[in-house]
């Protein structure tokens, strides 16, 4: 594709408990963070630009569920509480925001009680009240949030919300205080990732008087350093400085160095990188188109900055249709596909690691491990044909068609052909359906579909092995006949939801124990049902221009844009 | 041939005139040896059935047979000037100017997206000093001239605005335009109906009466030239049979197929019961005999019929065929059961 | 002439394509080939080519070896002999190209004939579906029926066409430019049918199907003949551009169109992936636009085909 | 002429109601592409769909649909796009249309100053080395893809020869004429080449083809024998005629291109035009954005049909009678 | 002029319906307007008129290949018009149709073997061979060599093409033949061949010719009897002798004398009588008598009231009010 517009997906995570609640309530209110202790204002000024080839929808940061924006919203909008600007695994944590401190969590976890700052005024020179909170949640379901039916019903009142979005009102959900200054959450049960969920764009809290549906194109105040003066889903986003900002906590919203941030659409991504070549451009949104790598990484070395990522890539097989319905079959290919060689269609192995676990490395659970391996070893030391070739005579599906879909993008494309080619020499007739990127995805979940095996990926919200494990692969998550079943492969399994469930129950009480239970069924789903074939973990390349400096990396929302130099 | 009697004060003056064309297929002699005047005045009137070459041997003569694989020789003198082979320039300022033409199909001949009194200013403007409005003003003044009603407002109307019958007067306006010595009419009246016919030849005649030009009409009908033509060339395969004056060709055809041609028209003013037929059909322009054209089709062929007959005759009146004063008049009297008429 | 020598080049190059790939430089050209090592001057070298320069990101294709055996054009990022691909593509693209050529003719004949000599609401439901699909923009029609048909595949009745068929896009290609040739050829039918020649056989009593097959079909013919070599360049060149866009030849089958696409991924390490099928193209749909003109010359000066993609 | 014009409107508004009804089963009838599950968001809960499907009205009856999508396109004009939600499709349209009016504007100079003398010279020098000659160019220009050659040529500007001979060409994109006219030239000048090579080789040939039938015609000799020079002929009278073919031509191409034909160039050259916006629109199968992308271009197509008719009966004196 | 009657047309009209230039307007032009006439057994009638009087219209409305839009048509008794194409049959079979322009009406993709045959193997009459033996003996009727039966029509001449044309119309031994401008393609010298030709085919085939052409003299030297066609209609109507001795309509008055003569005989020239103005369009037609914008000699009357077609003499009817030579 001409796009080589590569989709970055954002997990959801459900009703999972993955961060204990003393892990959040450990760190201190304000405690130093990172590189936003000492702002360095002779780097102040000057305008980013930032290019990718399209926009990504709407603006609303309570509607848009995209990394593109997502990132540019560090910097515009804050939630009561937010993931820590710092580089690296530390922006894995949660850190109180717009509130004083980290929530008093009650009543066995089900209520929280939040404090708000005093003095932080929106874009709009509104002052930020408990009313704003109040609605701010219940606008989460007016708008029909992607996740209000799965996340924030889990306030009281929520499921009502969810089903009539117009009279929303949370009541006994959302208690505030205007004298106290204080908000109350309570929830229908004790949930360990609600402050993950509150932390995540979604959360943002706004102005009472924003639309209560969703605003499209039109920027809506927020609280973070910059402001949107304007955005056009063809032409591009500007920010400016929000001049109605002050730094109340470096930690969670640190001062900005850029004075006006661009991002500009509609070039293709090669002139991008030519531009950021040139200097016309400062860093590339699109991932960088594979011929330009060599050249890149020769030429401009030190531009260029590469992180792991928690992610996966990986080919979910349809557990309920032939051939993939027989287990012999699916461990097959499992077998059969080279990693590496995927890899290579990716960018080389330094751009991505072989993997062989649902878990991508650095996850709560995260245990190296690879039941389908030549020779043994946990880790990853290449495929096995021989024994493909011998499962695949064993399952009697020998000779079936197979169609693989896939997002008719060059690198989905190329993995996808390579999959198709590993097919054909293990037995099956293959064939690749390659679709365009904004209908695979949901093309993908439909059983109506009857789609056998695809290729899909899976990049982490925050970080909770439910997000992975749970949503991808659990009974709840398998609509038949819907454009919404993120569990691709119709996998469900009664004794492993069980697991599951009592992994989450765990997680209250002894997170070390939940996360080894995690990493067991990890462990057991792939080795007993291998209902997928994991690919790899891919890593964050980033291009930025000759005059950036200051560049740091989130594990979270990846590059933090307000935090890059560009004088 | 008479001996150039008349070369002095002819208009027009052809002399052995040959058209050939290289084609795939071989030499296509088109116009074979064609020699003929036209005095000062004069209505000629050239007659022939289709592919006789008649009109390329007018159309020859002014360079506008534009092909690159023609070739013409012989002489053809405007006013005592030689104009074959002149170049682009002189040529143009010979047609139009010198010579006027008027074309069989009145419906194609005038150019569809200009009104026709542009078309007549533009060929005034092309060979004379008029201004535009001087011009314009003749145009129309011709335009009436022709018999056209309204000629000030027709003059703004496009060709397509006008009856067949019209149309030829418009493009008989255009020829006189520039006063020219001599008008060329390629079949004028072929494409109009016999009403309208009347009108056309009724219209040129007044004209040459009052313009003085010499005329020279090229028809495949016998009946025009009779009333038209003064002097007769009939033609047959790109060669000339048969030159006398009108009366003399028609009342006392010479040449065989002069007396098929005319014996072979229906009449309405006496039914005859059969029509003369010249058997066969039309020599191919690729291959005409090296003798006689005709003989293949000739009922008196004789063996002598294998070379070339000369323009041979008493005086104005002569024809090319080797058939004797004698023999000719024995066949005239012994034809008249088929219907030939005396 | 010589365009005929050109055509009929490339369709044997074309058609030899497998004894070249088989015998000639024993690759496959639809197998992913990541891993292979080829014989390059005495020493063995990978197809795909890691960067070991500078952080060494990216992977690299082999390039042109000009070695007619092996990787005369290099490889694709999936290590596959882009020469072998070349000719296998213009075997899709020459099929493509000429079939639905063929195919939209045909239907266009029919159309045009039936909607010509009945008339009344036969034509008048003809010509009405002509100005629609004639208004509809063509390079959306054929977009649009191309991105919904590789989605659900052609399913009519007991017909199911799956999405990655080479039909697909044959028939795409053939129904989206019937207009252009039905139209036309209604016309010609119009006048046809005014012909004396067809009166004649009307005043002897024949029947309509005696008309049309003997009368009307044979004089309509050289119009058709005239179309097709036309057809078949510029239906190469709307097959190229959709598969171009992902949306004609699916992979991993080959379509000059489909190695163009691949190619732009390379077009700054390796353009000739790019840039040789683009040759491929320009030279077959030119020589058959020399043809048609030729054709046209010798059977029917007035006809002419138009649009544009 | 009025009831000309009226019925032309009245043909015109019908075909364009039987493309939309068109457009509207084929984009409704395609499975996988559920609009409420889009709108709602990846992994949205199914009462969230549920809910989302109610309030975009996508659970009422198919004609009931497609009349409300007509009822905001056209009547209430506020129509959103499903994949950029509150993105109204009219204002999309309003913003891309000037980059494709630029790109065709400029192409359409040069293919006809190229064209017209393409076909004049190659027609006025039948049977010498020249015409063949053009018309081979010609035939070249005719097969190349237009977008293959937009690539070749980004990969000499842009990549092999950026860094000598066309240092100056901007990297690709389109600057409005009203913020830099250099710039806005600059960056559109090759794919304003790119565009239009495909069509001064067509235009070249048909000229070349209508002159040379005209010279034949018998007001040409009529011409001649008027005593006309050479060059008057050609000009004044064959060209004047050929004209009318080819006015006629430009119209329709003129038409489409504006409604977005030139799809493939601005896909390749990155400009922001309606042909890319409508590409994107079927990329993502965004019904409301691909309605209106094609009502537009069949919009256009039509109206340059009528442009056309008027054209012609201004040009050819013998339509405007009849 | 006591034959059998063949073809009797009574009051047959022909109009043709064109989109107006205003909304919903609709153009009628009247081709044929009126016209009644008689076909006999073994004669031939002759019909003459210029271009655009609805000669050609009204042969078709005769034989049946254009529907007539009032009127009725009844050829040996029976009402052809309202019959369906099945029914109309036999009757095709008996009256032939020769055409014009012998480029046109043969079709260019045939042999002209299987063009003469065609008209049998439709109407299923004898087997291959007999059909084949009997186009051979057509060719051999209409002076053509047998032996080209496979060729195309062009390798024909114009006066072959139309032997060929007039072979196929013979080919079903029809009664009537109703020839349309059979000649007026051909050069003088191929017109007399094939006006003779058909001389000989009526006389030895015992034909009924309807005939109908411009050309004055070829319409005198065929006819036994001539109909004028004016605009639509027929003005005058008699023996041929008659018409062209003393015509009794002012129209044809006129278009006799106009025709060029050969003056190969000492007898005075005719006075010619110039008609100006042109054929005015069928879909405007005059009120009163339709010539009377262009003729001499029109008043008031026939200005405002239409001559009736009446027999002035016995065989003889003209439509005028001021009929002329009338002692």
């Amino acid at each position: 594709m001409l796009r080589n517009q590569l989709t970055r997906r954002i997990g959801v995570p459900l009703a999972a408990l993955a961060m204990s609640i003393l892990g959040v309530v450990a760190v201190a209110p304000g405690s130093p963070a990172g590189a936003s202790t000492s702002y360095q204002s002779a780097h102040a000024g000057g305008t980013l630009k930032l290019l990718a080839t399209q926009g990504s929808g709407t603006l609303d940061p309570q509607v848009n569920y995209t990394l593109q924006y997502w990132q540019l919203y560090q910097a515009t909008y804050d939630g009561l509480v937010s993931f820590q600007k710092v580089s690296d695994a530390a922006s894995f944590q949660v850190v109180p925001d717009l509130a004083v401190a980290m929530p008093k969590v009650t009543n066995g976890g089900k209520t929280y009680t939040f404090v708000l700052r005093k003095g932080i005024k929106f874009s709009n020179g509104a002052p930020v009240t408990v009313n704003d909170v109040r609605s701010s949640l219940q606008r989460i379901f007016k708008v029909s949030n992607p996740n209000s039916g799965s996340w924030y019903n889990v306030i009281v009142g929520g499921p009502a919300c969810v089903t009539t979005p117009a009279t929303c009102t949370l009541n006994g959900g959302v208690v505030v205080n205007a004298a106290t200054n204080t908000v109350t959450i309570n929830l229908i049960t004790p949930d360990a990732e609600f402050l993950d969920q509150l932390a995540v764009p979604f959360g943002s809290i706004l102005p009472s008087t924003a639309p209560t549906k969703d605003a499209g194109s039109v920027p809506i105040p927020g609280t973070g350093a910059y402001k949107f003066k304007s955005y056009n889903s063809s032409t591009g986003i500007v920010m400016v400085r929000n001049p109605y900002f002050k730094v109340w906590s470096a930690a969670a919203q640190p001062q900005g160095y850029p004075n006006e941030i661009d991002m500009n659409f509609g070039a293709t991504v090669e002139s991008e990188v030519t531009a950021v070549q040139n200097g016309q451009g400062d860093w590339v949104y699109d991932p960088l188109p594979s011929d330009r790598l060599q050249a890149l990484s020769t030429t401009y070395a030190k531009q260029l900055h590469v992180h792991s990522l928690t992610a996966n890539w990986y080919l979910p097989m349809n557990v309920n249709i032939a051939p993939f319905n027989n287990l012999k079959a699916r461990q097959a290919l499992n077998y059969a596909i080279d990693k590496n060689a995927a890899i290579k269609l990716f960018g080389g192995k330094l751009l991505a690691d072989p993997t062989c676990t649902i878990l991508p490395p650095g996850f709560p659970g995260h245990v190296p491990y690879c039941a389908y391996n030549k020779g043994s070893g946990s880790t990853y030391n290449g495929p096995d044909l021989a024994k493909a070739k011998a499962l695949v005579a064993a399952s009697g599906t020998k000779g079936d068609a197979v169609a693989i879909v896939v997002i008719n993008d060059s690198v989905n494309s190329a993995v996808g052909q390579y999959v198709q080619s590993v097919l054909n020499s293990i037995g099956y007739k293959a064939t690749v359906k390659p679709l365009s990127s904004n209908i695979q995805f949901t093309y993908i979940q439909n059983t109506k579909n009857k789609v056998q095996i695809s290729l899909s990926q899976w990049y982490q919200d925050y970080p909770a092995a439910s997000d992975f494990v749970k949503v991808l692969l659990s009974c709840s998550e398998f609509h038949p006949a819907s454009d919404n079943s993120i569990n691709m492969s119709g996998f469900c399994n009664k004794s492993l939801d069980a697991k599951m469930n009592t992994a989450e129950t765990l997680e209250l009480t002894n997170p070390t124990a939940a996360n080894a239970l995690w990493g067991q069924i990890d462990q057991q789903m792939m080795s007993k049902y291998a209902p997928w074939v994991p690919l790899f973990n891919p890593k964050q390349l980033d291009f930025v221009s000759k005059r950036v400096g200051n560049y740091q990396f989130s594990r979270q929302f990846y590059m933090y844009v307000d935090q890059l130099w560009v004088k | 041939m008479p001996d150039d009697p008349t070369s002095t004060e002819a208009v027009l003056s052809v002399r052995d005139l040959k058209v050939s064309f290289a084609t795939r297929q071989g030499e296509l002699r088109a116009v074979d040896g064609l020699s003929f005047d036209v005095g000062s005045k004069e209505v000629l009137g050239i007659v022939g059935e289709s592919g006789s070459g008649k009109s390329v041997a007018m159309y020859s003569m002014l360079g506008l047979v534009r092909d690159s694989n023609v070739t013409i020789s012989g002489s053809v003198k405007f006013e005592g000037r030689e104009i074959l082979g002149l170049g682009d320039k002189e040529m143009q300022s010979v047609r139009g100017g010198d010579v006027g033409m008027i074309f069989q199909d009145p419906m194609t001949a005038l150019t569809p997206v200009y009104t026709v009194g542009w078309q007549i200013v533009e060929q005034i403007r092309a060979h004379t000093d008029l201004t535009k409005a001087q011009a314009k003003a003749r145009a129309v003044e011709l335009l009436g001239e022709v018999g056209i009603p309204n000629p000030q407002r027709r003059a703004g109307q496009f060709p397509h605005e006008f009856s067949g019958g019209m149309r030829q007067r418009v493009v008989i306006a255009m020829a006189l335009s520039c006063n020219p010595r001599l008008l060329i009419a390629d079949e004028p009246t072929t494409a109009l109906d016999v009403t309208t016919q009347a009108q056309i030849l009724d219209l040129m005649e007044k004209l040459q009466q009052s313009y003085g030009s010499s005329i020279v009409i090229i028809t495949h009908d016998m009946g025009v030239i009779a009333e038209m033509a003064d002097r007769v060339v009939v033609m047959y395969a790109g060669r000339p049979a048969e030159i006398g004056p009108e009366l003399e060709v028609v009342r006392f055809p010479r040449h065989p197929y002069t007396w098929g041609l005319l014996g072979a028209v229906p009449r309405v003013d006496s039914k005859n019961t059969r029509l003369v037929t010249i058997p066969g059909v039309s020599v191919s322009p690729l291959d005409v005999p090296d003798g006689c054209a005709f003989a293949p089709r000739c009922e008196h062929r004789m063996a002598i019929c294998d070379e070339r007959p000369a323009l041979l005759g008493d005086g104005e009146h002569v024809d090319a065929c080797w058939l004797s004063d004698a023999q000719r008049v024995a066949i005239r009297s012994g034809s008249k059961t088929s219907g030939g008429r005396p | 002439m010589a365009a005929l020598g050109v055509v009929l080049f490339v369709v044997t190059a074309c058609l030899l394509a497998p004894v070249y790939a088989h015998d000639l430089a024993h690759v496959d050209a639809f197998t992913s080939n990541l891993n292979g090592t080829i014989r390059l001057n005495g020493r063995t070298v990978s197809v795909l080519q890691a960067n070991t320069q500078g952080l060494g990101f990216g992977v690299t294709p082999i390039g042109p070896t000009w070695h007619f055996t092996n990787y005369f054009l290099g490889a694709d990022n999936q290590g596959r002999d882009v020469f072998a691909r070349l000719l296998y593509g213009g075997r899709a693209t020459l099929l493509i190209g000429s079939t639905s050529a063929i195919i939209c003719c045909l239907v266009a004949t029919v159309l045009g004939l039936a909607a010509g000599y009945f008339g009344g609401v036969i034509d008048w439901v003809v010509s009405r579906v002509f100005d629609i699909v004639w208004a509809f923009p063509i390079y959306l029609l054929a977009i649009s029926l191309s991105v919904i048909l590789l989605t659900s595949g052609l399913n009519i009745g007991p017909l199911h066409i799956g999405a990655g068929s080479l039909l697909l896009p044959i028939l795409i290609i053939a129904m989206v430019f019937v207009p252009y040739v039905g139209r036309p050829l209604r016309g010609i039918v119009l006048s046809l049918k005014e012909r004396e020649f067809v009166q004649a056989a009307i005043g002897s009593g024949a029947s309509d199907w005696h008309i049309i097959t003997k009368e009307i079909l044979p004089n309509v013919a050289p119009t058709i003949i005239v179309f097709l070599p036309l057809m078949v360049a510029f239906n190469m060149l709307t097959e190229s551009a959709l598969s171009f866009l992902s949306i004609g030849v699916q992979p991993p089958n080959a379509s000059w169109g489909t190695i163009i696409n691949d190619g732009l991924g390379l077009l700054y390490t390796r353009p000739w992936v790019a840039i040789a099928p683009g040759i491929g193209i320009v030279l077959t749909a030119g020589a058959l636009n020399v043809l048609g003109d030729g054709v046209r010359d010798a059977f029917d000066p007035k006809a002419r085909l138009r649009g544009s993609i | 002429m009025v009831s000309f014009i009226i019925r032309r409107l009245i043909s015109a508004v019908l075909v364009l109601f039987a493309i939309s009804v068109m457009v509207f089963l084929i984009f409704f009838a395609t499975p996988g592409v559920d609009p409420a599950a889009r709108i709602a968001g990846r992994s949205a809960s199914p009462a969230v769909v549920a809910a989302v499907r109610a309030s975009f009205g996508l659970n009422r009856p198919l004609p009931i649909r497609y009349l409300l999508m007509m009822e905001h396109l056209f009547i209430k004009r506020d129509l959103t796009s499903y994949v950029n939600p509150n993105t109204p499709v009219i204002p999309q349209i309003l913003r891309a249309a000037p980059v494709t009016l630029s790109l065709v504007l400029g192409a359409a100079l040069i293919w006809l100053l190229i064209g017209v003398l393409g076909g004049v010279v190659a027609a006025a020098n039948r049977g010498k080395f020249i015409d063949p000659l053009i018309m081979f160019v010609g035939i070249a220009a005719v097969s190349v893809p237009a977008y293959w050659l937009g690539e070749v040529v980004n990969y000499f500007t842009q990549s092999r020869f950026h860094s000598s001979v066309f240092s100056w060409v901007p990297s690709s994109g389109y600057v409005s004429i009203t913020t830099s006219p250099v710039q806005w030239a600059l960056h559109l000048v090759f794919p304003w080449l790119t565009l239009a090579a495909l069509y001064a080789g067509i235009y070249a040939r048909v000229l070349r083809a209508e002159l040379v039938n005209a010279l034949n015609e018998d007001y040409v000799r009529t011409a001649r024998a008027k005593g006309l020079s050479e060059r008057r002929i050609l000009v004044r009278h064959a060209l004047r005629c050929s004209l009318v073919a080819l006015v006629s031509l430009f119209g329709l191409d003129f038409g489409a291109l504006i409604g977005g034909a030139a799809l493939l160039t601005e896909v390749v050259m990155g400009l922001p035009g309606i042909g890319q916006l409508t590409y994107n629109a079927l990329q993502s199968l965004d019904l409301p954005v691909i309605m209106g992308c094609v009502m537009y271009a069949a919009f256009f197509v039509v109206f340059a049909n009528a442009v056309v008719d008027v054209l012609y009966a201004l040009l050819d004196p013998r339509v405007r009678v009849a | 002029m006591s034959g059998e009657v063949l073809l009797r047309a009574t009051d047959v009209v022909k109009t043709f319906t064109s989109r107006g230039k205003k909304l919903g307007a609709r153009n009628v032009a009247t081709a044929v307007n009126g016209v009644s006439l008689e076909v006999r057994r073994g004669e031939t009638l002759g019909i003459v008129g210029e271009s655009g009087c609805g000669k050609s219209t009204l042969a078709r409305c005769l034989v049946q290949l254009l529907p007539v839009t009032s009127g009725s048509v009844e050829f040996r008794g029976v009402e052809l018009t309202g019959l369906s194409r099945r029914q109309l049959r036999p009757h095709r079979r008996e009256m032939q149709l020769v055409f014009q322009d012998p480029y046109a009406s043969l079709n260019p993709r045939r042999t002209v073997g299987d063009i003469v045959a065609d008209p049998m193997r439709i109407n299923k009459i004898g087997s291959d061979q007999e059909i084949g033996d009997r186009v051979r003996d057509l060719f051999v009727t209409v002076g053509l060599d047998p032996a080209s039966i496979r060729r195309y029509p062009h390798e024909f001449s114009g006066g072959q093409r139309q032997r060929i044309g007039i072979a196929r119309s013979l080919s079903l031994n029809p009664s009537l033949v109703v020839a349309d401008e059979p000649v007026s393609a051909l050069d003088v010298s191929v017109q007399a061949q094939v006006l003779n030709l058909m001389a000989d085919l009526q006389e030895s085939l015992q034909l009924t010719y309807l005939f109908i052409a411009h050309d004055l003299g070829v319409v005198r030297h065929v006819s036994d009897r001539v109909g004028v066609m004016y605009l639509g209609e027929i003005v005058e109507l008699g023996d041929a002798e008659g018409i062209y001795g003393s015509p009794l309509h002012p129209y044809t008055e006129a278009l006799l004398s106009v025709v060029p003569e050969l003056n190969d005989t000492d007898a005075p020239r005719r006075e010619r009588i110039l008609i100006t103005g042109d054929v005015p369009d069928p879909s405007a037609r005059p009120d009163g008598c339709s010539f009377h914008p262009r003729c001499p000699v029109a008043t008031d009357e026939c200005r405002t009231l239409k001559p009736p077609l009446i027999e002035l003499r016995p065989g003889r009817f003209v439509a005028c009010h001021h009929p002329r030579n009338i002692d």
